[in-house]
């Protein structure tokens, strides 16, 4: 079985056919992969190199905990990854992107307008949660398309509060 | 309020009046002295282990903590239904809450800190300034108190900028302005009374000279009802984000034996003038030259109150306990010696690749580093969920080694064994804080995390190995999916491909 | 074998020849000073804490130690393999192997621990007896080496009765025989010749006194290459079933500071008699009248070196290795200090109810107790399984206090807290003893656990509490079983009864 | 539902009828119980005192444990209760009782013959194991009827190595 499996900008094709053995980027590797019965903790010996982590799935990636570092990881088999591709679905944000509310809180302030052009980083609204102020940046360059709360507001997770477009 | 509205007598039976890593390291302090405990809890926090450990555990309201944890007339009634004669209040939350304190009074119960009184004064800045002024203590160059918006203009001057517009009451950097030069003087005043009006129904506020590349850095006190007052050495704590304290250590690298004694004579000044009783903790800032200034004292239980107790080898919530039951210190200043070096990292459930914004979630899985010099006070469990409702803190992560060096490796070894999954969390924030050669060199003031730290510096060390361990499991989803494998073929409990050297076995 | 057999440089890759809790403390240290670790495994220990923290392991055979972590060549192989350049063997399996020592030497690896000599000296009661004698150390009164049986019954004659018959090689109790008066010598003598003869293949035999009343009061002490060579002052370890100790503390109450000076040099003095180098332990015995003599060296580190390390703020697995790399000491001997008070309970799979026969199964739940002062070294996990193969230990729980009181209460709570199911272990036992009037008052000696403790003292105290948890749960068992619940009504991973003040807010 | 639980030599009355209460021999508790999704933990409040606990099932009992101390209860029910009152099965050792091996070993010695009388408590093999040697000792007064091994021979887990009868 073959997978494209990638990590931030990284890609890796791993093949997992034989037992106790794994190719990777056409590397092959003896492993020793162990699910321990206790509370989700995974243990690989890969060329006797001995790593162990957690790894649990999300809506649409792994979360691998290794060494104290959270990484997610899109795992496509060949044809999942060719159809992804084909749909043009890549990594790089394109269309129209929204920012949602983290988690349940105020909004402080709102830092931008409908119609503004911004850079990616620039604050968008600043949302006071956890006795702490939250500063939701940009995703991406591009013109608020719609601004959707107001200062003193409260909101709900996963709120969506503004939406950048592209650029005229 | 007077100061005589302070109980002290022996009580065998102990309302910790706070939730989390703190109501536990509570509830062991008294059940190591004998001491009965009764735990309170909102909806939430119904199985978390403050409760499971409390010998007693009571429901008192709803998630929001103005419905829960800080209501003090449910709070008394629960001590008087279960019969407690004591209230220790932890920190946050009712500690710093002078009415708290003197509700307990009126209840008849000893309230495990200082009078109603020395609440009262240290938690105004204005007042605590002048009072500890008068008692000889160097403060933060500012305006006095009680002046009008010109009479602030007019007293910036003397004090020159950059300076800082600060309220009397609160904290949290709330109704806080920086201000760089006179023409945005005004505008700032207007803001921060503003802001300090919403936020602390006081509209009060003063000047402050900002001090450059300052440290943070405190000394805590103790303080019994017999007039003995003595000083535990002092925290650096100047690694901050947004006015909250990230990493502490002690003892402080600028701070030499001869510093440390001036430190603690002036921070005994400071509780004395307001005859401070228990812990406490008295904040300064230190400029360049290692001239330090009164920032505010703290009467309570501080959150890295752990690193002194590793370094002098003291308990002080003991402390606090034996001295609200009226007890002598049973140490002079000079029994009080600092030996090696301890470090703690605050885990917080929070996303530093992204503003440390905060991360809510249930939590999966923990798995606490043990060990050799390595200590773990923590409230959360394994389905505990982290909501808004209270503050991010997931434990605190402390490590003890011969010498700084030492410790900061073994904290590196720590971080890199504690595992938890379900929230994303500031480990990696320490992570590269420990390998941070600025850190390592001590080339940091109370600006530094804000200004100058960035995460990009690490690479992401095990990105293949992520990229591999997704895939072995996303593989081994399929093919369980798929049937490929035949049930019973394999155990399911700990299943497998069978390596090299079970092959040979066969 | 000679004095040189013995590498000392610097080395980045250790092979860790042991598992359990001491390969954790060994890779815990080397991941501190930054040094890789390789671990190594049987069958059964695939999963074991000490593989997974391991930079790299090793499969080295099947579970009985004799072919796997007893199996030099195997070991050297893997050593070989994987490029480590030193060889740490923790303490048991080859740890005091003169052979695996010289075998280190003999391929080019560093052995953190002494030379080959020294281990074999110190490993023969006999010789390690003439040897320290030789250095000025009290030996307990004995018979001379090389004595056949007759001239041993003559040597009694001096000695006096009570007295002991105890083989030359080995230990653990093997071929250790306690003769009350004349009659019964003769049988002894035979008897423990056959036994040591069995056990050890070689039948030396010598007489020891048995002195009364005698506690076992043992100094750490550290050697480096360059002569120096400290102690680290004494662990008192008085409590031992059949030659095992179950629970040690530091300091011992009856050394007092001019006492402890004097068994540390003699300690010294035995360590330098056989130019000792590394890590290591010379037990004694000591009298009602706190007169001391040697009992026997242990050359590796001992499994109760944490109350130790607790008491002087030093790391003495940290310290073997920098030996090892040839390090001078960093401390000298008035560097030493002893702050505070360290206790440790050895946490074994065995029934603390039915004569500690050891308990087999599968840990299922573990529940590590935490907080200030509390520090647990382990190498178990759940899913692990505790066979016949090895030592019945499953963990070490080390409490720290400012006194032996504080260190005691400390220890009930943790005690209280440590959650171990799916095999029986001697926790009970701990609680028992921690509440015992004799272990409060230091009214103990060698033989209190055996003759004179039992476990009836303390009632059951939950007894009641137990019946209505386990009714509770096997109800629920029921109501699921027969459907009363309907599926999904409840949250079945939180199944509850609705309580009082969850009903009044519906 | 009415239960009769036994520890040790106590028995206890439990009675479960209503939601958050409990009945124990005839006194009245409220209750709030939980488990927790973590490995087996309880959380039992009754009468706001608190106890954590795990609680697993053995063959013919549960195994509870509370502050350190292992309790094993027999939970039965009144139909069986009777039941097994009726059958004579209770408590106390009466026919036949067999010693056997708690765990794999080696068998250095056997203290008694094949008719020969024994007190409760006496020793009957040695059975070195995990290094140690382990005494194992009559649950019972009475006679050895049957001696199975012999000094030398190694046992399995669980193997029956003698049996006690009553005195004729």
């Amino acid at each position: 079985m073959k997978y494209i499996s990638t990590v931030g900008n990284e890609e890796h094709i791993i093949e997992i056919d034989k037992e106790g053995q794994i190719t990777v980027d056409d590397q092959i590797f003896a492993i020793d992969f162990q699910h321990l019965t206790d509370g989700g903790l995974l243990s690989l010996l890969i060329d006797n190199r001995s790593l162990e982590a957690i790894v649990e799935e999300r809506d649409d990636h792994w979360e691998v905990l290794i060494h104290g570092e959270l990484y997610a990881v899109d795992v496509k088999d060949e044809r999942a990854y060719r159809l992804a591709k084909a749909r043009g679905l890549s990594t790089e944000v394109t269309g129209e992107a929204s920012i949602s509310s983290p988690m349940p809180g105020l909004i402080v302030a709102v830092r931008v307008k409908e119609g503004q052009e911004i850079q990616k980083g620039d604050q968008v609204v600043i949302l006071e949660s956890m006795k702490m102020e939250n500063e939701l940046r940009s995703p991406r360059d591009g013109t608020v398309t719609h601004v959707y709360v107001s200062p003193g507001q409260s909101v709900e997770k996963n709120q969506i509060l503004a939406t950048i477009g592209d650029n005229r | 309020m007077s100061n005589k509205a302070l109980l002290n007598k022996k009580f065998d039976k102990v309302l910790v009046a706070n939730r989390g890593e703190i109501a536990m390291r509570i509830i062991r302090a008294c059940n190591e002295l004998g001491i009965q405990t009764v735990g309170v809890f909102s909806d939430v926090d119904r199985n978390a282990p403050h409760v499971r450990y409390a010998n007693e555990a009571y429901h008192i309201g709803k998630p929001p903590a103005l419905e829960s944890y800080l209501n003090i007339e449910k709070l008394i009634e629960v001590a008087k239904r279960s019969g407690a004669e004591a209230v220790h209040p932890g920190y946050g939350f009712l500690a710093e809450r002078a009415e708290f304190a003197h509700a307990c009074y009126e209840a008849g119960l000893v309230f495990v800190g200082p009078s109603p009184r020395a609440i009262e004064v240290m938690g105004d800045k204005l007042a605590a300034r002048k009072t500890v002024q008068e008692a000889g203590v160097p403060i933060v160059p500012g305006s006095e108190p009680g002046l009008n918006d010109d009479e602030l203009i007019d007293a910036a001057k003397k004090i020159g900028y950059p300076l800082l517009v600060k309220a009397s009451a609160g904290g949290g950097g709330k109704g806080m302005r920086p201000v760089a030069e006179q023409d945005n003087l005004a505008d700032a005043l207007s803001g921060a009374r503003r802001e300090a009006e919403s936020a602390f129904g006081d509209g009060t506020i003063y000047l402050e000279k900002i001090i450059p590349e300052c440290r943070h850095i405190e000394i805590q006190i103790l303080a019994d009802t017999h007039g003995n007052t003595i000083y535990l050495g002092e925290r650096e704590c100047s690694l901050q984000r947004r006015h909250q304290k990230v990493i502490e250590e002690a003892p402080s690298f600028v701070v030499d034996p001869e510093m440390r004694e001036r430190m603690g004579q002036v921070a005994v000044a400071a509780a004395r003038s307001v005859n401070y009783v228990n812990a406490g903790t008295i904040e300064f800032l230190v400029d360049k030259d290692k001239k330090f200034y009164f920032l505010e004292m703290n009467t309570r239980v501080q959150v890295e109150h752990p690193i002194t107790e590793l370094v002098t080898g003291l308990d002080i919530v003991q402390e606090q306990l034996r001295i609200a039951r009226g007890r002598k210190l049973r140490y002079k200043q000079e029994d009080v010696e600092i030996r090696g070096w301890a470090i703690e990292c605050r885990i917080n459930a929070e996303d530093p690749y992204n503003d440390f914004l905060p991360s809510t979630g249930t939590i999966t899985t923990i798995r606490l580093p043990t060990g050799p010099g390595v200590r773990v006070d923590t409230g959360v469990y394994p389905g505990y969920e982290v909501t808004a409702h209270y503050d991010p803190l997931i434990s605190k992560l402390i490590c003890y080694g011969e010498t700084r060096g030492e410790a900061i490796l073994r904290m590196r070894r720590a971080l890199e064994e504690y595992r938890i999954m379900g929230v994303k969390t500031n480990i990696p924030f320490h992570q590269h804080m420990m390998d941070s050669h600025r850190f390592l060199s001590y080339q940091f003031d109370t600006k530094f995390v804000e200004d100058r730290f960035s995460m990009s510096e690490r690479e992401a060390v095990d990105s293949l190995e992520a990229a591999i361990l997704a895939t072995l499991v996303a593989h081994r989803k399929d093919q369980q999916a798929s049937q490929i494998v035949a049930p019973g073929e394999r155990d399911t409990s700990n299943w497998k491909w069978l390596s090299r050297w079970e092959r040979l076995q066969r």
